[in-house]
């Protein structure tokens, strides 16, 4: 079944997803500004997307591994703005009570299996993953996402090899927003064209424009139903980031013409005018949906600024079971 | 029964593979080839390809693909072929491994099993000779241990698989030709205390892995002198078993600690430390260790023989502590 | 001049490049970005891409590539973001930069030297958080320093390149900030020695790298109590200065190690191992430590204080130890 | 300059390199046996056209890194047969003073960077060693051999993408034996054609008949010039080792007649039938050359034999410069 934007319904449900990640992010920032958030705080804003189209696209039964920057990842697939908020809060009620913050966001209930601060090091745990579903039969898919930076890493070598022989289902996704921290893709990669590198691994390949959230949805079903029948398959969705790489990054590695020339194919707005113009969306519709998003996002700020501190005792909680160290 | 520790670990995997459907064997040559210590001979045919996984030659990705697939519900055994190819997957292990319990604040755990050969003695040279257990019992959310008997290679599997947080397991290459009695002890092994080997009233030696049985050379030596050693296998390397070998030092008031890993920064300098900390004022002196010189382990055997803990140095750091203790500070 | 250690680090990179046609520096976002801790900020332009070389994402293969510009005749300066990247490179590290010289029988050497950042307190959480100095320290055939001062921080590097071998220096993350007053000692910076960065009667505290400012505020706040610390910077890890150390606890009598590691393992062990071998018979009391708790590197800062090192331990554990000299046993 | 069978003074060469690698195995097989020699011990038999085509191809200013199964390429290289010897034997007078064994041969005078026990772990470092070259501007090249079991490392991935991305004189020699101990290529990779592999990184790639010494010398003198002039350039050379991984291994894994097949190819007669068969190579000058090599051998062993003992005092030489530690 194809999606299109004739599907007003999918559709509107991605823009709204879009919209959640955009507003709680913008406040994300501005609570860094506050020192409300602290430590590292990686945004998403402007690649929304991808998380959006991608993960819509997964069954609940399916599994995700992403990166530190899995803000937008663990709030489509279902992790409470409340509780991703109160965890950047660093409090008791965050969804990791406050152990992981930004980078490390867990959620069992859907399956969400980080927030990775080491740039590849989700993959072959995706690979494990998958590896476990075919062993219990499950017909589970897991999706890893990453960045194109991580692509130069062993690790994404090994685990596309690992996943390509034993044809696992793994959904490799990769978010290509042309940089990595200061480093753009051609001074990162001899071979740019990332498809022609899983290539090398016999495995399909697909670049989608992420920046169109429909196309992403499209291709991201796609993968899933070929890997939920067989094998891995890479996606490359290429997309891009307006804000610095953190919040400690004064972003002077990226022309302000090629940022706002990205700017103009805006995710949000791309989807919101074509809807419009194609009459399925009313720009008071727009801003009731916008209004939803940001009124979610001040009760997730409210939950997190009512929240508790882990008491200092229980520190050595968790590290293995029963509390030992 | 009288089997090699080889035998014991064979017969230790076996029994996980046959009563558990959730354990499955993974790394490189464990299946065609028959392990490269030969410990999974045969279990190819017997256990079939998915449960016997040949990997390629990709430590992280394998070390990687097992932590995922104890997450996914699994109970993987992973066989890295030696420790020193291990230091390619130490970002899974430390980063991944070790921590998701913690990041995930309790919500995902990772029962895990990574065998790995370890230690010097086979001429193996620079590269294959490592001894890093101290590395790993260094890290918080690792359970490390070091089987150094035919019951521990026989029953400490079985326990490793229990826990339900990663476990790694320490096999000296110098022990699986070695033979011995098995007895029933292995089925009460636990993956929490450690082993007075011997008693003894003068002097304490602790060891572990490869050592013990330096260590009990050393001891029977010493007893030829009148000298009577107690010898404690440590077993577990981390959480390390205070009580048995402080309670040992406090009825002999010395110690040796016998470590195959380099001097500094070694476990048995953790040893020492915890024995000040917790016995200081029942000590008649110092602690002593013999560990192995602070040089990449070389080829030639005389030259590895002198790099390595050998029963005559423990010997003549005992001597060396009984016959001078009153002005052992150097 | 005052300076901050960001500064100090960033003038002597400078110094290097500029001075010696070898030296080059590679890296992560070394150039465009300007280094992560915007250390090398500028240098691109100044020194051109050649020499300030951005790396991809390959931590294994840039670090194996300034091993092997090293022994091609090159003085690389290899830049790993931070030690808990550096896990990727450790088989680079280990079992070729240690090994070289020592398997070619000194055909060949790797004078490279490799920064890295390391340590907790910016609330980065468990995989952005580790102290693994232990870890290299246990290496031969490496050196370990860990600048703690604008000193150091600006005379260091130039020591380490004067190095025919390889050398880690380990920049804690908290330092970049600090400032300090940078003097002329800073030419005289060796790789050799231990400095007392303050002297005292009554206890020794023996710290590094991030530790060393948190010792000296534990010693101001001693002082207020009337109780007189030494306060000893190690400076460098291995190998490490016995004799400044030991001397000290020679004088005081008592000694308590900080080591923003996790306790087991803990290169403070090897500290206390060490005393004890060599002034067990000085000593008052058993030497004390203060170390990471052992548990991941929490997010929350109260849970992170909590996790680390602090003046208010310190304190604590001198107090503990002056008091109840005669009873410490527990 | 093409190199080809017509010219016979290069193939009698060439042979009576191949003859020296093996008879000198040959003799170390039995020493083996005898416990002269210990520890690891990979030999080459059977893939001697790579080693001798291939270090033939090289300059005097240029280096070579290889892996343990590096006898071969150290004796074509010009280490001396005594000395390679003596270190097997622990020998004081062996080239790196027994400290090595067979893993670890090293020779500053020819640029042979070893000898590595790390699958996969020289391949950076001959890039690091190229950029030196590339640095200091020297014209040199450096040649990395590794085996098919290395490929799927991630050293390889990180290591082709750096010396494809700054364009360093590296020539990849990928020595495909189509095992990796007891593991057959097509169970280690999803793409067994290991030339795509090379393309994923723009790199040229060509595969070559790995038991023909002639063919051997001629790609590697190609790929060599190439790398002189511009970039790294992989070459997978297909071939076979005789015997068994190294002497623990009891070989069960492959068919005793695949093993037959690939040794009716064997890189020695194939060589010396077609040079009899051009009339450039009686029998009598083969025998001669044979007995040459085993002239050269049963000196090495003698010198061995005679060697002495590294004194145990001098144990911790060269840990650091200046004996320190
Ligand atoms: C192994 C490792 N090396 C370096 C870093 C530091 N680092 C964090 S994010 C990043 C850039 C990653 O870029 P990319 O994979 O493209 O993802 P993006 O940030 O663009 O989403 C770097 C270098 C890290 N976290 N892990
Ligand atoms: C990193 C690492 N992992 C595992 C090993 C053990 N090992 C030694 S050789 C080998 C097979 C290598 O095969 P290949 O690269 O094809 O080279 P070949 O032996 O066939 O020449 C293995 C698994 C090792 N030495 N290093
Ligand atoms: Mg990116
Ligand atoms: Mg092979």
């Amino acid at each position: 079944m194809s999606e299109n934007i004739d599907n007003g319904e999918t559709a509107l449900a991605l823009l709204r997803d879009m919209l959640r990640i955009r507003r709680f992010e913008e406040r994300c920032a501005e609570l860094y500004g506050e020192s409300k958030i602290r430590g590292f705080l990686h945004l998403y804003i402007g690649e929304e997307a991808v998380a959006v189209g991608a993960v819509r696209a997964l069954g609940p039964d399916d599994a995700i591994v992403a990166t530190y920057r899995e803000h937008g990842h663990a709030l489509v697939r279902g992790v409470s703005a409340n509780a991703i908020m109160a965890e950047m809060y660093g409090r008791r009620e965050g969804c990791c009570r406050g152990r992981g913050g930004s980078m490390h966001l867990f959620d069992a209930a859907t399956r969400f299996y980080g927030g990775n601060a080491i740039v590849g090091g989700g993959l072959p745990i995706a690979v494990g993953l998958a590896l476990a579903d075919r062993l219990q039969g499950r017909a589970g898919v897991t999706a890893a996402f990453f960045g194109e930076g991580a692509v130069a890493e062993g690790a994404f070598h090994e685990s596309m090899n690992l996943a390509a022989l034993w044809r696992l289902p793994v959904a490799f996704f990769c978010e290509n927003n042309f940089y990595a921290m200061g480093t753009a893709l051609a001074r990162s990669e001899s071979q740019t064209d990332l498809c022609a590198k899983a290539a090398a691994f016999g495995m399909p390949a697909t670049k989608v424009d992420g920046m169109d959230v429909m196309a992403v949805h499209e291709a991201a079903r796609e993968a899933v139903r070929q890997v939920r029948g067989g094998g891995p398959v890479f996606v490359e969705f290429q997309t891009y980031r307006y804000r610095a790489h953190s919040m400690f990054d004064p972003d002077l590695y990226r022309d302000r013409a090629e940022i706002e020339a990205w700017k103009k194919r805006g995710p949000i707005h791309n989807l919101s005018n074509r809807l419009k113009a194609l009459g399925k969306l009313t720009e008071a519709q727009f801003l009731a949906l916008d209004a939803e998003a940001t009124k979610e996002v001040e009760a997730a700020v409210a939950f997190a600024e009512a929240g508790s501190l882990e008491p200092i005792e229980d520190l050595a909680l968790d590290v293995v079971a029963g509390r030992k160290r | 029964m009288r089997i090699s520790y080889r035998e014991a670990m064979r017969m230790a995997l076996h029994d996980a593979l046959a009563s558990d459907p959730r354990v499955f064997l993974m790394g490189e040559d464990v299946g065609k080839y028959g392990g490269s210590y030969a410990v999974s001979k045969g279990f190819l045919d017997e256990f079939g390809p998915e449960r016997i996984r040949d990997t390629p030659l990709s430590e992280l990705a394998f070390v990687g693909a097992g932590i995922g697939a104890a997450l996914g519900g699994m109970r993987p055994i992973v066989e890295v072929m030696t420790v020193n190819f291990s230091l390619l997957a130490l970002d899974a292990i430390v980063n991944s491994a070790a921590l998701y319990r913690h990041m995930s604040a309790g919500q995902f755990h990772v029962p895990l099993v990574i065998r790995m050969a370890t230690g010097a003695g086979r001429q193996l040279a620079a590269q294959h000779s490592h001894s890093l257990e101290n590395w790993y019992a260094h890290v918080p959310g690792l359970t490390v241990v070091a089987p150094a008997t035919i019951d521990d290679a026989r029953g400490m599997l079985a326990a490793a698989l229990a826990e339900p947080d990663p476990v790694i397991v320490f096999e000296h290459v110098m022990l699986y030709n070695v033979e011995g009695e098995l007895g029933d002890a292995w089925r009460e092994a636990d993956l929490r205390s450690a082993r007075v080997m011997k008693s003894g009233r003068d002097v304490t030696l602790i060891a572990w892995g490869g050592t013990v049985g330096k260590a009990i050379e050393a001891a029977e030596a010493l007893a030829a002198d009148g000298i009577d050693a107690e010898v404690v296998d440590l077993r577990v390397l981390r959480p390390l078993d205070d009580a048995t070998y402080v309670a040992s030092v406090r009825r002999t008031h010395r110690a040796v600690v016998v470590d195959e890993g380099w001097r500094s920064g070694s476990l048995a300098a953790e040893v020492m430390a915890r024995i000040m900390e917790q016995a200081f004022y029942d000590l008649d002196a110092p602690v002593a260790r013999v560990c192995s010189e602070e040089v990449p382990i070389p080829y030639a055997k005389h030259l590895e023989d002198a790099a390595l803990p050998q029963p005559a140095k423990i010997v003549a750091a005992v001597r060396r502590m009984l016959g001078g203790a009153a002005g052992a500070s150097r």
